[in-house]
């Protein structure tokens, strides 16, 4: 197992390179869920204003 | 009944998400003068500049002789004339190199450029490089440049910004003498304006 | 259409005789880059002879993408551009004369400056007429796809630095092609294969660029 | 066909197609890659020239055909968005930026490891990584002049033209950059030619093509989603959607 991963002398470029893509790749898609979670959470808060007209908060653009 | 020159139907011109206005209906024929009121921030620029196309419009259509616009933007363009809150003059032309200017590029005549000169009263500073000139002045060389202009219809924005006594007498009286001689105005302006043997229909702009 | 085509030349021919700085500027600073590169790599004739085609043709490009900032800002500033749009002649033939008139004032003196940048780099004598040949097509070239960018950045306050990210990558055939032919000829070899390169990459652009110029102008002044 | 086109053009549909479909591609995309990176990695033989390092090329060959590829969707959807005025292609075209640019991020970076231990230096000007390179900086350019604008209508036709106006600039770029290398570089071996690629190599490489090109799809989708939700905050059905809250 171990020379496995010794990948013939290579070892580093290799698994840097693996790693680096899906650490990049795993950033791209927490951006997305983060996002996602920060305009629901806006727009959900601005439906329940918009219910209450006196406590309207302006919509940041 | 004169045919109609512009009409707008049911227009609506956003500012990012705020909408200015919407179903405005509207047209002018020769020889009418068409204000625009509203208070400031009312979209009277917007819509003006959304009838010279330079503004995309939401809603709505806007067509020059039954064509719609922009696709007959060609004809459109040769037979208006538009004269905004910039008065786009060059700075380091002379107020006669301005005007051969606008002249050869809209192709009217060089010779009636001397007459427009002295009608707004520039004759005697027409070589002086216009950024010599006051404020007053330089809008004096834009009603000259209306005066050389060969197009039916002109579109004004606050026309009279800058301007004396004098001069807003020159424009009332020119308004009047192009709506008669069958041309269209349309315009916005703040102060009241007096347009005696002319029917001034006016527009009131709200959301 | 033809004589609106010379009338807009013509004044901008004009304004740019009565503004010496605007088209002074660009031309001080190609000298003055080319003149760093002695200082900076040190004095010895091989090595400037070896880097001299290269260092030309960066500043004459750097020079033409300084002067491309000013090339529609004064006619947005003063409302004049809003007139030109509404013009009843075609749209990207005027937009061709802006740039024509922009070429006139900075591409050509580059190209007359060059010669005496050639002396100073040790440039062999003859790459000089293939420096003008690729320097002539190439800033053509330079400033038909720089005005795009000009055009989209003009609505902007800050939009210099702007502009160099936006056009340099679309910069980089033109160089290629121009800087090799120059390196060619003063080896020696023929530089047909770089000149009708770049004259393809010039016949390109004079197609194209103007329809992109009066669509991204019309975009910046709603 | 024509009324599919602007039926989806509609924000809310595309809204509701993207939630049905996000799932399936997603899971989709997780099995290919990890079988993908199964078969690269212990699966596929050893290469006889370039040893164990050759195996770079399951993230590396991916990435790159991934920054051509969103480029040029977006150049495709500016092209909409400027003639048809579609909302949506002006929105995919805009979330697909940064995704695009993380992939030619990572081509360039995946790419210099490799050529490490075969040149021994970290950057070598070769063809296809210059050309990696410029592009990042056409993607850099496009987030920036979209940026730089603070009315967001304006951004984006100016965004699509300079989409435009890159698109059709790739082609040239590369050829004249692909000139100037065999130019300058005496004509060694061609550095950066896969491996003559044995079949059980072949199946990994295609498997994580696919499983980026999912990969980007189902990010590209969400973000689509969560701009829509941000732009039509104020629509009917997005509150009607914030009642049954199933957002």
């Amino acid at each position: 197992m171990k020379e496995f991963f010794a990948m013939g002398g290579y070892a580093f470029y290799v698994w840097t390179s693996f790693g680096l893509t899906f650490m990049v790749m795993a950033i791209i898609a927490l951006g997305t869920r983060l996002q996602r979670r920060r305009v629901v959470a806006a727009v959900t808060r601005r439906a329940q204003t918009e219910s209450k007209p006196d406590a309207r908060e302006p919509f940041r653009e | 009944m004169t045919d109609t020159l512009l009409s707008a139907q049911n227009l609506a011109v956003f500012r990012g998400e705020h909408c200015l206005f919407s179903d405005l209906n509207f047209s002018i024929a020769a020889g009418e003068v068409l204000q625009l009121h509203g208070d400031n921030g009312s979209g009277k620029t917007s819509l003006i500049r959304a009838l010279c196309t330079l503004l995309p419009i939401e809603q709505g259509e806007i067509s020059w002789r039954g064509a719609a616009l922009p696709a007959a933007r060609e004809q459109y363009f040769s037979e208006m004339t538009y004269s905004g809150h910039s008065e786009a003059i060059k700075g380091d032309l002379s107020a006669r190199e301005n005007l051969s200017f606008t002249a050869s590029l809209r192709g009217t005549a060089e010779a009636s450029i001397e007459q427009a000169l002295s009608r707004v009263g520039l004759q005697d500073r027409a070589d002086l490089p216009c950024r010599f000139l006051s404020a007053g002045q330089r809008r004096r060389v834009t009603l000259a440049r209306l005066q050389i202009s060969v197009a039916v219809l002109w579109i004004l924005d606050e026309p009279l910004t800058s301007l004396d006594v004098h001069g807003r007498a020159l424009v009332e009286q020119m308004i009047a003498s192009h709506a008669s001689g069958g041309g269209a105005v349309i315009f916005t302006t703040h102060q009241p304006l007096s347009l005696d043997g002319c029917d001034v229909r006016s527009l009131e702009l709200t959301c | 259409m033809l004589a609106s085509f010379i009338a807009l030349l013509k004044r901008d021919l004009t304004l740019a005789a009565r503004r010496r700085g605007d088209w002074l500027n660009p031309l001080a600073f190609f000298v003055m880059v080319v003149t760093l590169f002695p200082l900076g790599v040190g004095p010895d004739g091989d090595l400037l002879r070896e880097i001299a085609p290269g260092v030309i043709w960066v500043a004459a490009l750097l020079a033409t993408l300084l002067a491309l900032d000013g090339l529609f800002r004064a006619d947005y500033d003063d409302g004049s551009l809003e007139q030109l749009i509404l013009s009843p002649q075609p749209w990207s033939v005027l937009v061709l004369a802006k740039v024509l008139a922009h070429w006139l004032i900075t591409g050509l003196p580059l190209l007359c400056l060059s010669p005496l940048l050639a002396v100073v780099m040790q440039l062999p004598a003859k790459a000089l007429p293939a420096l003008l040949a690729s320097l002539m097509l190439g800033t053509l070239t330079l400033s038909l796809i720089g005005a795009i960018g000009a055009a989209l950045t003009v609505g902007l306050r800050r939009g210099g630095v702007l502009l160099a990210l936006l056009v340099l990558p679309l910069f980089i055939p033109v160089l290629i092609f121009g800087s090799s032919s120059v390196i060619a000829a003063s080896q020696g070899f023929a530089i047909e294969a770089q000149l009708s390169l770049l004259g393809a990459l010039f016949m390109f652009a004079l197609v194209l660029a103007p329809m992109a110029i009066a669509a991204a102008l019309r975009i910046s002044s709603e | 066909m024509f009324r599919w086109f602007h039926k989806l053009a509609s924000l809310k549909n595309f809204y509701r197609l993207a939630e049905i479909l996000l799932p399936w591609l997603a899971a989709i995309c997780a099995i290919l890659l990890v079988v993908g990176l199964y078969r690269g990695l212990f699966v596929a033989p050893t290469d006889y020239e370039q040893g164990e390092s050759y195996r770079i090329i399951y993230v590396h060959v991916p990435a790159a055909w991934m920054s051509m590829f969103v480029y040029v969707v977006m150049a495709f959807c500016s092209a909409i968005f400027l003639v048809w005025k579609m909302k949506l292609a002006d929105i995919v075209a805009e979330v697909s930026a940064p995704i695009g640019a993380a992939f030619t991020f990572l081509a360039l970076s995946t790419g210099s490891l490799w050529g490490k231990p075969m040149w021994g230096t970290w950057w070598e000007w070769d063809a296809r990584l210059t050309s990696e390179l410029i592009l990042l900086f056409l993607y850099i350019g496009y987030m920036a002049l979209r940026s730089a604008f603070d009315n967001r209508r304006t951004a984006a036709k100016a965004a699509a033209v300079l989409a435009l106006v890159g698109v059709v600039n790739i082609p040239i770029i590369h050829f004249s950059v692909e000139w100037w290398n065999t130019l300058h570089q005496p004509a060694s071996i061609t550095k950066f030619d896969k491996p003559s690629i044995h079949i059980s190599m072949l199946i990994p490489l295609l498997m994580m093509a696919v499983g980026f090109k999912l990969f980007y799809i189902v990010n590209m989708l969400s973000r689509a989603r969560s701009v829509i939700l941000e732009r039509e905050a104020n629509t009917a059905w997005v509150t009607e959607r914030v009642k049954e809250n199933r957002l």
